[in-house]
């Protein structure tokens, strides 16, 4: 059987392109890199990872303008055929941009750009992205953000990811990740592509990676 | 071409944590007769082509402003 | 720029040239300069561009060695890591701007290093930086510090290079100078490494990045030539405002070109922008550059050709590309969403020529620009020796462990953790060590390696002794990267000193350059790049000379790394090095006074290999280099970093205080099972000792000095650590 | 209470990276007719006391706009 593909956006500015490549091999996957003014994602993919980064700057909103491009409607069409996306740090805020996850992502209640090692707590077992983890159990995972606070309705999504402990960010009800109610769109702020390794401190971030090849 | 701007301002209600550390400086400074400070966007764009206002307000619909959480102003001065 | 000439006061003196200098440039051309030729002179023989003042001392640094693949001379130097790759790096000021505009001036310092580490065709994989202000009770102090840092942050997050290290200092001295220094370290495979040397007669001169305004136009080259004096706003540039977004497009576009073979030689813009950039591809290659001025994309109406020639602005090389080559490279541009412009030729003249409107406008041949500039001899009248502390004039505290919470409280101490929380430490997913311990670890991509990189200066021992603090400030960078397990290959320098013309800052310049090259011959570190920032000084004075040193280590096995944090209860704590403690040039005497004792580079040499060697055979649980604050402070950073208590015993040597608060020598706090404490003290030799001095364990901090006993919790420890230098920022 | 608009636009001359790209964009999502995209601040407070615009003024010259790359301009609508 060959490994799933999944494709890996790139838009100007992404930044995490490789090391999500990486962890899509880590847990056995076949990354594929698409790019923003592609009309289709590469042929048989069969999930989507938006990396972290600075699409386009930043400029005007996060996310904003990297939510506009051609290559997000053919991720649309794949989500909405209940294809699995995961957005990372700015791939969360791409999703919420482009209407694929609900709510936005604000500048962090200090107004500064934050980087910092984060236990996550995970708040619905139910979704695939936790592989299995019990309610509570807790995830060692990176975060490094200006604009983290997720501001929304927590009743049209799933919180998936709550940061334990004191809220970092003054996300609404400390939020670090969701997924849409259908399970299949999952977004959160810290970088699971950065906690793959013993070497660089944890392999916590692993679960997130492996449940777009369930 | 014609200057069209556009203001995008955050949301009544809404929370404008910018806006609250700008009035929490302009205190520190001295300036304690300010209150209900606000921070937005200020968008200056030379439009070609036939209704200039109209073109804008469609700009902000589809990018300009999260109408979620903000709330967008199109003015043609002059 | 011709105003000035009609009000009488000739050209060449508005632009900050002597008359003996013009004099210079008519009696080389056989003509007088048309004005963008003498614009050109003006800025190419800047202190900025030439290094009159440090160029002639500078060549007694030791810049060769078996690793190196590329020394000074270069955008940055290069050393052979193995595996068919190089390491790139340099150090970089941007002192000027950021005492103008912080912000900007930080990030397009920032941007600006990251452009030479391209130039060389690598790829950019850690940031540092190293920055000095005024105390934290001067609220400009506070506002350039804080801007200088989010301006780091704003530039180097968007980018995308982690940053793994830096410090931060703050003195009275800086109040109206203030440091912003960057280093940028990269990677590239050997045989990819691209030279600045233009060559090839016919071959294209290609424009790459942002459009040219009027940004920093007379600015930071003529600026950091001379002292900011109060009435100088208007010789004031026009702010360079950083476009990282463009910086990474450019940064990606480059290697990626660099990569397909499509580039002859490659070179960023900075200082003088074209002008430099052309005349030092020109002179390196031994030809000539033709180009079109009317052909460079402007982003500003009405720009003159002097204009268009020193421009500033950002996020701009410049590349040497095959006529067949052009249409790819257009392509692969338009691809990445960036402009590359055919602005000219190399030609067989030798010189640098410009046309305007079709016009002639410049031709000079590009090494006068270059190596003709006449150096000047600083003047080096020494400053006398200054006497050594006597100890009984220094109050010794009745509370050793209030005086212990007082010394961890000081900005200059405490961590610096609300500076790099501020920066993405991570992104690459390579970063092993982040910072807030001795030095950054970061695996070299692809690789089982890692290399460990640090910033350091010991700026008051440099104003008492400057043979000994040039030393100390190499030492103390080799060490820090020693205690991570590498072994330190090669290093870069920053020297930001006062105006060399003046009183003994020629002397101390020159000794402090002595001081480093000897430390680096001794310890086997050339060095490859580095940069020189003169006149840091206002009416009030002049600043501290401050020789910062950028020293990159090599882990041959990358999960041999060692941290900061003690591990493991009843674990042994052992004291490695040599030297004695001494209150002179501490922070617990808090003033820069005194005279300690001389560093020995054979024994720190010595102590780096028993480093590396534990590592290698994975003795240590932790290695801390003993800096400022002394023994007590360094317990306290590896207790607070394991958030495991420990308890130590040692000698009260002259009295009780120095022992625990005194600096000097070259030591290190280390910790390992104790079954393994035989196997380190059997390394012991060539003068470093090891003792065992305590053990890990505990809710608190416990040093015993001859008797006389200090013990804090570790909680409070750790509380005034991480935050004095916040409370000191809100305390507005 | 007066409210006082405050606007801070990047100076003539001066890199607009912002503007750049909301161009850029506005631009591959088929709005062709624009050109001389620039972004800035709207900044809306309440100020009390006497001659709000002159508070306002002192305000920008301190803290709200950055003189060397920002102009600004002082507003009381109505
Ligand atoms: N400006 C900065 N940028 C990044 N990291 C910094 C900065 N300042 C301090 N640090 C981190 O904090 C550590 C401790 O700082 P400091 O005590 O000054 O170092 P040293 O060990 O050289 O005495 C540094 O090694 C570095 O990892
Ligand atoms: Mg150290």
């Amino acid at each position: 059987m060959s490994a799933t593909r999944v494709a890996v956006l790139r838009f100007p500015g992404t930044l995490d392109y490789e090391s999500a490549a990486r962890a899509v091999e880590g847990v056995g996957g076949e990354p594929v890199y698409a790019h923003h003014e592609d009309t289709a994602l590469p042929e048989g993919t069969g999930a989507v990872v938006i990396p972290g980064g600075f699409s386009y700057g930043d400029h005007l909103r996060p996310g904003a303008l990297a939510s506009r491009t051609p290559i997000m409607s053919a991720v649309r069409a794949h989500a909405a055929d209940g294809g699995k996306v995961l957005g990372i740090c700015n791939g969360f805020q791409i999703l919420c941009e482009s209407g694929l996850l609900p709510g936005v992502l604000r500048p962090n209640a200090s107004l500064s750009f934050i980087c910092r090692q984060a236990d996550l707590q995970v708040a619905d077992s139910g979704t695939p992205w936790t592989g299995g983890r019990d309610e509570g159990e807790v995830l060692s995972i990176p975060f490094k953000h200006h604009d983290g606070a997720w501001f929304g309705d927590p009743g049209e999504a799933r919180v998936v990811l709550r940061y334990a402990g004191e809220n970092p960010n003054g996300s609404i009800d400390k939020v670090a990740g969701i997924s849409n109610l259908g399970g299949n769109v999952m977004g959160l702020m810290p970088h699971p592509e950065e906690a793959q390794e013993p070497l660089l401190g944890s392999v916590d971030g692993r679960v997130l990676f492996a449940a777009l090849l369930s | 071409m014609t200057l069209v701007v556009v203001t995008v301002m955050p949301k009544k209600g809404v929370l404008d944590p910018q806006g609250q550390a700008v009035q929490g400086a302009l205190a520190h400074m001295g300036f304690g007769d300010v209150s209900d400070v606000r921070v937005g966007k200020r968008i200056e764009l030379e439009i070609a082509g036939h209704d200039p206002a109209g073109q804008a307000t469609k700009m902000c619909e589809d990018l300009l402003a999260n109408q979620l959480i903000e709330d967008f102003h199109v003015e043609v001065p002059g | 720029m011709s105003d000035a000439a009609k009000d009488d006061v000739p050209l060449h003196r508005t632009l900050g040239l002597t008359d003996a200098e013009a004099a210079r440039i008519v009696a080389l051309m056989g003509r007088e300069p048309t004005d963008p030729e003498l614009v050109m002179f003006s800025l190419m023989w800047s202190e900025h561009c030439s290094y009159k003042h440090s160029k002639p001392l500078l060549s007694g640094f030791p810049t060769t060695g078996p690793r190196v693949v590329m020394g000074p001379g270069e955008n940055a130097g290069a050393v052979d890591v193995g595996d068919g790759l190089a390491i790139v790096f340099k150090v970089e000021s941007h002192n000027h701007p950021s005492a103008v505009e912080p912000f900007q001036g930080a990030a397009t310092g920032v941007g600006g290093i990251v452009r030479d580490i391209i130039a060389v065709g690598a790829k950019p994989i850690a940031l540092l930086d190293s920055l000095r202000f005024g105390t934290l009770d001067s609220a400009r102090s506070r506002f350039l510090f804080r801007r200088a840092v989010e301006g780091i942050g704003h530039y180097g997050n968007c980018i995308g290079i982690p940053n793994v290290g830096g410090e931060v200092q703050f003195d009275e001295r800086y109040e109206d100078s203030c440091l912003v220094n960057a280093m940028c370290v990269g990677v590239v495979p050997q045989d990819r490494i691209l030279s600045c040397a233009a060559r090839g007669v016919g071959n294209r001169l290609v424009l790459i990045g942002n459009r040219t305004g009027r940004d920093g136009i007379g600015g930071a080259s003529v600026l950091a030539s001379a002292e900011l004096g109060d009435d100088d706003a208007d010789k004031r540039p026009s702010v360079q405002v950083g476009d990282p977004f463009t910086e990474r497009k450019l940064m990606d576009l480059c290697l990626a070109m660099s990569e397909a073979g499509l580039l002859v030689a490659l070179q960023d813009l900075g200082a003088a922008g074209l002008t430099s950039a052309a005349s030092e591809m020109a002179s390196r290659g031994g030809v000539g550059l033709s180009i079109d001025l009317d052909r460079v994309p402007l982003r500003e109406e009405g720009m003159a050709p002097g204009e268009v020639l020193v421009s500033e602005s950002q996020e701009r090389m410049l590349a040497i590309v095959e006529p067949a080559q052009m249409d790819a490279v257009v392509a692969m541009a338009r691809r990445h969403e960036l402009d590359a412009t055919d602005i000219g030729e190399v030609t067989d003249t030798g010189e640098l020529e410009a046309l305007w409107r079709g016009e002639e406008v410049v031709r000079i041949p590009s090494l006068y620009l270059t190596d003709d500039v006449p150096f000047c001899e600083v003047p080096r009248d020494p400053a006398p020796t200054p006497e050594a502390i006597d100890l009984s004039s220094v109050p010794e505290p009745d509370d050793l462990g209030r005086a212990w919470l007082d010394l961890t409280a000081d900005p200059n101490v405490a961590s610096k953790r609300w500076v790099f929380e501020q920066y993405d430490q991570l992104v690459g997913a390579n970063t092993m060590r982040r910072p807030g311990g001795d030095a950054g670890v970061v695996r070299i991509p692809g690789t089982d390696r890692a290399i460990a990189v640090t910033l350091d200066c010991a700026e008051w021992l440099t104003e008492l002794s400057p043979y000994d603090g040039g030393m100390a400030s190499v030492l103390e960078a080799a060490r820090n990267v020693a205690c991570t397990g590498a072994v330190p290959i090669a290093a870069t320098d920053c020297l930001n000193y006062a105006n060399p013309e003046k009183g003994s800052t020629g002397w101390r310049l020159a000794e402090s350059i002595r001081g480093m090259a000897d430390a680096l011959t001794a310890i086997g570190a050339p060095i490859v790049s580095g940069n020189v920032s003169l006149y840091n000084e206002s009416p009030r004075g002049p600043i501290y000379p401050t020789p910062v040193v950028g020293v990159v280590g090599l882990l041959d096995d990358a999960s041999t790394s060692i941290g900061t944090a003690f591990a493991r209860h009843d674990d042994a704590i052992l004291l490695i090095g040599y030297g004695e403690p001494r209150v002179d040039a501490s922070r617990y005497l808090g003033r820069c006074a005194g005279s300690p004792p001389p560093p020995d580079p054979d024994a720190d040499a010595a102590l780096y290999r028993l480093l590396a060697t534990c590592a290698r055979e994975r003795l240590l649980a932790s290695a801390h280099d003993i800096s400022e604050g002394g023994l007590a402070v360094a317990l306290a950073e590896s207790a607070i970093a394991g958030g495991i208590g420990a308890g130590v015993a040692v000698s009260a040597g002259r009295r009780a205080d120095e022992a625990m608060f005194g600096e000097g020598g070259g030591r290190v706090i280390a910790s390992c099972h104790p079954a393994q404490v035989a196997a380190v003290s059997a390394l012991a030799g060539d003068g470093v000792h090891v003792t065992q001095i305590g053990a890990v364990g505990g809710d608190d901090v416990v040093i015993d000095a001859g008797g006389s006993v200090a013990r804090v919790p570790l909680r409070d420890l750790a509380q005034v650590w991480e935050g004095s230098v916040p409370a000191a920022l809100e305390a507005q």
